[in-house]
């Protein structure tokens, strides 16, 4: 019957598991992993923090000579998000109109302290 | 034959304990892969039995309070030690030193011990989901004892004489006795994947309904030894059905070097007792766990009835064999 | 054996939900039960009230970890429908994707987890293998394999390039084949029979009397589903039909879900084949204007009812969630009488209970004072995600 | 738009109502309904009746009876500032949502329950009742079934007036969290 067929088959094929630590699962292109910010891009809008569905962005302070639609302009202030309370939603990624903020192809990572911060 | 050396010599490290415990992790190790690899999954590397084994006497032992403490620790010993024995009357390598005329039957009795441990344990950890389990632990061995019985003996009747070597030598003059009790051999299958409470039977520990049965109250090294007396157990039953059905270590010609007849024996009753496990996993793989009434039904009506019909055959063909 | 008291309870094995059984049994028959929810709340309804309409999503996908995606959509549809947007084809299409893969994955899991309750543990392996395919569709299509976050008011978030329309196309016909595989094996696998045939049998007046949805009530011959009664997003233009059973048992219920699976993947195939081009999404206006609506959906495990009220402003007044776990209770507290405690794990396992569902109502605080932090019961038994220990407003 | 899809799907005369007066058309519940209270078609398929909180129970046996409906989707509920609002949805096989909605003062907020004749109203009056703080007489076990034992009587957590007391005690483990948080 149907579930001995299979059972033979699998029986003398690879086994579909991996061995973790050793072989890792290949992560797609369009992952949502750690958050990450591009310095350069940012103009300081605010509007990432603003719509941060969890509220982890906050803006610090960070002047700096932006170059934005062929104007330069100069920034006052840039996100700090606190890496380990992202929820890793991809909204401030969806909302920036810079593109500075975005999200990796890499796991988020642990650690153990909370007020870890990605600037 | 009989110097005390040779026989504490067989006892405790060849066909004995040693062996026994090595043996027994290998056939888990074995059944468990086997069991992964049919679930197309890698499967636990082959030493994982005996980390099992060893992180589980180093757990710290709980005691669930009202509970008397020396009993719990008592009973899963006396498992250990009964279903240890029975294995020295199992021959291993052509025919077992120990036997004697009524080897098999004590080999039986020595069998159900785990079972009354696990009967006894439900109902001494005062624990609601122990006592079901307990509960079940007895009623299922009511059901499959029967037929086990009478499946194992009808080739003590055919061959004539109660000691498994006695079969094994009958058996070397003529052919197995699967061949003669097909029934039998499927009926001693089952009701061992019954005793041995594996998926299909596996009613007493059933973990998604009452936690673990009979084995809940039980940490640390105790739960350790219960689990070791069901692997043994394993070795013990699949050597059991090896050596009755299926020819046991013999084998047919004589080969010069008389040591040279004991290894292939031994090599002979390896390949035996991996093929019952096979067996017995893909019966495990390819089964969902029936209920205790269900169990009542088919145990009796199909199992039971069928054990009856192979001994009366087998009476038959000894009638018929006598007077040609 | 006289009446004996039986808790399968939050720590149980079975049940690894958060709900706690009260089972009163004689012997091995149950008599009574009593029934006791919510062990993990984290106060959705409360704090969706104090979130505006772009940060309110990803808290109400919060809600389920299996059907995530309901519960985003239901909401995302509602505002649309009381904002008057007119959602581009294109986004309905994407979501009507991502809603069906979502109902493959979690029949795929409950098959596998029915399996697990009777102890059959190589269906268990087999089904969460051939899930993994659909939970890589849904990596590749949204990011996450759980939380997809493709709603937005007005639309999608990211579309859907030909490279991931294709690599999911590529894998339908290896889902197709399995899941044919899966119809024969129930169908002849003697212990599952054995096992689900005539356990917890509820006829169609008992489940229209009980209030049971989804593919429960349609086990048992109850012909209600909202795909078709209340059509929404690309449902109206795709062509399925509504899997009805009329056993009623848990053995109805599986065929019902196997069917589903089938239709789900016609749909999905259907919609990757002719998704219309054009843009994923409208700009929504911030505030929505003030109006009401039921918005039902079809979620995996039955009928889910958002009841929605704005008061003009960028913030809902008043989302009233009712889940289909919920309807279900009253139906599986029915059936479980006068069955045998080793059923109990199947016939509750049947109806598929998603317990972060039904439990989201209260309140945590954490008014930014420090020292007095209040912490949900919910630690008590809470294994699930998402009911972390304090949550902001 | 989604509407309108919907109303041409089963245009109301499509699909067979199966009671005895053959189709049930919004035209015949607004009718029959007339005398609970004022109806109108609040959206494609969805007919609103405002009524009294002592009528519901017999509004509910007439649509049970005479329009089909067989099945209440949810009862939904809202805090008006100085009422609460209590929707029970019922549909039946006609497709057409049939809300009934009642208006309850917020000092003396009880009405009487339908668990009787709709046996899953039981759990979602008890939950109600443990987040409103709405009494429904005759509900055999008005228990709290959402909130957990320990949560302090008379506090209804989605009131809208409702603020979590700062050293009032809900239950579970008191966690002393230190400064830094």
């Amino acid at each position: 019957m149907s579930v001995l067929s299979e059972m033979i088959k699998n029986l003398l094929s690879r086994p579909v598991t991996i061995l973790y630590p050793r072989e890792k699962v290949p992560i797609p292109v369009t992952f949502r992993g750690r958050v990450a910010i591009t310095d350069e891009k940012c103009i300081g809008c605010s509007k990432c923090s603003l719509v941060c569905p969890a509220q982890v962005i906050t803006m610090i302070d960070g002047p700096r000579e932006v170059e934005f639609k062929e104007k330069s302009l100069k920034r006052k202030k840039r996100p700090q998000v606190k890496l380990y309370q992202c929820i890793r939603c991809g909204i401030c990624e969806r909302h920036c109109p810079t593109g500075a903020i975005h999200l990796e192809q890499v796991h988020g990572g642990t650690g153990t302290d909370r007020e870890v911060v990605v600037t | 034959m009989t110097d005390p050396v040779f026989i504490l010599l067989y006892i405790v490290l060849f066909p004995g304990f040693i062996f026994l415990f090595v043996y027994a992790l290998f056939l888990s190790f074995l059944d468990r892969k086997i069991v992964a690899r049919m679930q197309n999954r890698v499967g636990p590397p082959f030493y994982q039995p005996f980390a099992d084994l060893v992180k589980m006497l180093a757990k710290e032992v709980i005691d669930p309070d009202g509970v008397d403490r020396g009993l719990f620790d008592a009973i899963p010993l006396v498992a250990l030690a009964a279903v240890m024995t029975a294995f020295l009357y199992v021959p291993v390598t052509g025919y077992s030193p120990l036997a004697f005329p009524g080897d098999l039957v004590v080999v039986l009795y020595l069998m159900i011990i785990p079972t009354f441990a696990l009967f006894l344990l439900g109902w001494l950890s005062r624990n609601i989901f122990s006592a079901i389990g307990g509960i079940r632990a007895a009623t299922q061995m009511f059901i499959y004892e029967v037929p086990f019985f009478l499946a194992l003996l009808a080739p003590a009747i055919m061959a004539g004489t109660w000691s498994i070597s006695g079969i094994v030598v009958w058996q070397q003059h003529n052919t197995w006795l699967v061949f003669f009790q097909p029934i039998g051999f499927v009926v001693a299958l089952i009701c061992l994947q019954a005793k041995l409470e594996r998926t299909p039977f596996d009613i007493p520990e059933a973990e998604t309904e009452i936690v673990a049965g009979p084995l809940t109250e039980l940490t640390g090294r105790r739960l350790a030894i219960i689990h070791l007396t069901t692997e043994i157990s394993l070795v013990v039953g699949s050597a059991l059905i090896a050596a009755l059905f299926l020819g046991g270590p013999m084998i047919p010609w004589t080969l010069s070097p008389s040591w040279l007849n004991e290894v292939v024996g031994f090599c002979v009753f390896l390949v035996k007792t991996l093929a019952v496990l096979l067996v017995l996993s893909s019966i495990k793989v390819a089964t969902g766990r029936i209920r205790i009434d269900q169990l009542n039904d088919i145990g009796w009506k199909y199992i039971a009835s069928a054990a009856l019909v192979q001994v009366g055959m087998v009476l038959v063909i000894n009638y018929l064999w006598v007077t040609l | 054996m006289p009446e004996v008291v039986i808790p399968i309870g939050p720590q149980h094995p079975a049940l690894k939900e958060p709900v706690n059984f009260r089972i009163i049994a004689d012997g091995e028959k149950i008599v009574r039960l009593e029934l006791e929810l919510s062990y993990t709340h984290r106060g959705i309804e409360k704090a969706a009230e104090q979130r505006n309409f772009i940060r309110v999503l990803p808290l109400l996908e919060r809600v389920c970890g299996i059907c995530s995606h309901s519960h985003a959509t239901v909401f995302a549809k509602g505002i649309e429908e009381i904002m008057q947007l007119e959602v581009p084809p294109r986004a309905q299409y994407i979501r009507t994707i991502i809603a069906e893969l979502e109902r493959m994955h979690s029949h795929l899991l409950w098959l596998g987890v029915a399996a697990h309750e009777i102890g059959f543990n190589t269906l268990f392996m087999w089904t969460w293998r051939d899930r993994e395919a659909v939970q890589d569709t849904l990596e590749e299509m949204s990011g996450n394999r759980v939380h997809y976050n493709m709603n937005e008011i007005g639309g999608v978030r990211c579309d859907l390039n030909p490279a991931q329309v294709n690599a999911a196309l590529s894998r339908v016909p290896v889902l197709e084949e399995r899941i044919k595989k899966y119809v024969d094996m129930v169908n002849d696998e003697e212990t599952l029979l054995l096992r689900f045939r005539g356990v917890g049998r509820m006829s169609k007046e008992e489940a229209l009397k009980y209030g049971a949805v989804g593919p429960t009530a349609r086990a048992s011959g109850v012909d209600y589903d909202v795909r078709r009664d209340d059509p929404y997003l690309a449902y109206a233009e795709v062509p399925w039909d509504v899997v009805t059973d009329t056993e009623g048992d848990v053995y109805g219920r599986t065929r019902v879900r196997i069917g589903e699976l089938r239709e789900s993947v016609q749909i999905v195939r259907y919609c990757l084949e002719n998704i219309p081009a054009g843009p994923i999404r409208v700009d929504a206006p911030k505030n929505a204007p003030k109006g009401e609506i039921l918005s039902r959906y079809e979620a995996p495990r039955g009928e889910l009812a958002h009841y929605i009220r704005t008061n003009g402003t960028d913030k809902v007044e008043r989302v009233d969630i009712r889940t289909p776990t919920l309807a279900n209770w009253t139906s599986v507290a029915m059936c479980l009488v006068n069955q045998n405690i080793a059923d109990i794990p199947v016939i509750v396992a049947a109806i598929d209970p998603c317990l972060s569902c039904t439990s989201r109502l209260t309140v945590t605080n954490r008014e930014n004072r420090p020292g007095v932090a209040v912490v949900r019961a919910a630690r008590r038994g809470s294994s699930l995600p998402g009911s972390e220990d304090e949550e902001k407003l | 738009m989604a509407a309108e899809k919907a109303s041409a799907a089963y245009g109301c005369e499509g699909l067979p109502g199966d009671t005895m007066t053959g189709p049930v058309t919004i035209d015949i519940i607004k009718e029959r309904m007339k005398e609970f209270g004022l109806t109108e078609q609040v959206h494609a398929n969805r007919v609103l009746v405002k009524t009294v909180p002592g009528k519901v129970h017999d509004a509910i046996g007439t649509l049970q009876t005479m329009l089909g409906c067989n099945r209440l989707i949810t009862i939904s509920t809202l805090d008006n500032g100085e009422t609460f609002e209590l929707l029970y949805h019922v549909i039946g096989p006609h497709r057409i949502i049939i809300t009934l909605e009642i208006d309850l003062p917020r000092s003396q907020p009880t009405t009487p329950t339908v668990s009787d004749i709709l046996p899953p109203a039981g759990i979602y009056e008890r939950q109600i009742h443990d987040l409103f703080g709405i009494i429904f007489e005759g509900n055999p076990n008005l228990k709290k079934i959402i909130l957990n034992e320990d949560w302090p009587e008379h506090e209804y957590p989605l009131r809208k007036d409702w603020k979590p007391g700062p050293d009032t005690f809900y239950g579970g483990i008191k966690v002393e969290r230190s400064e830094g948080n």
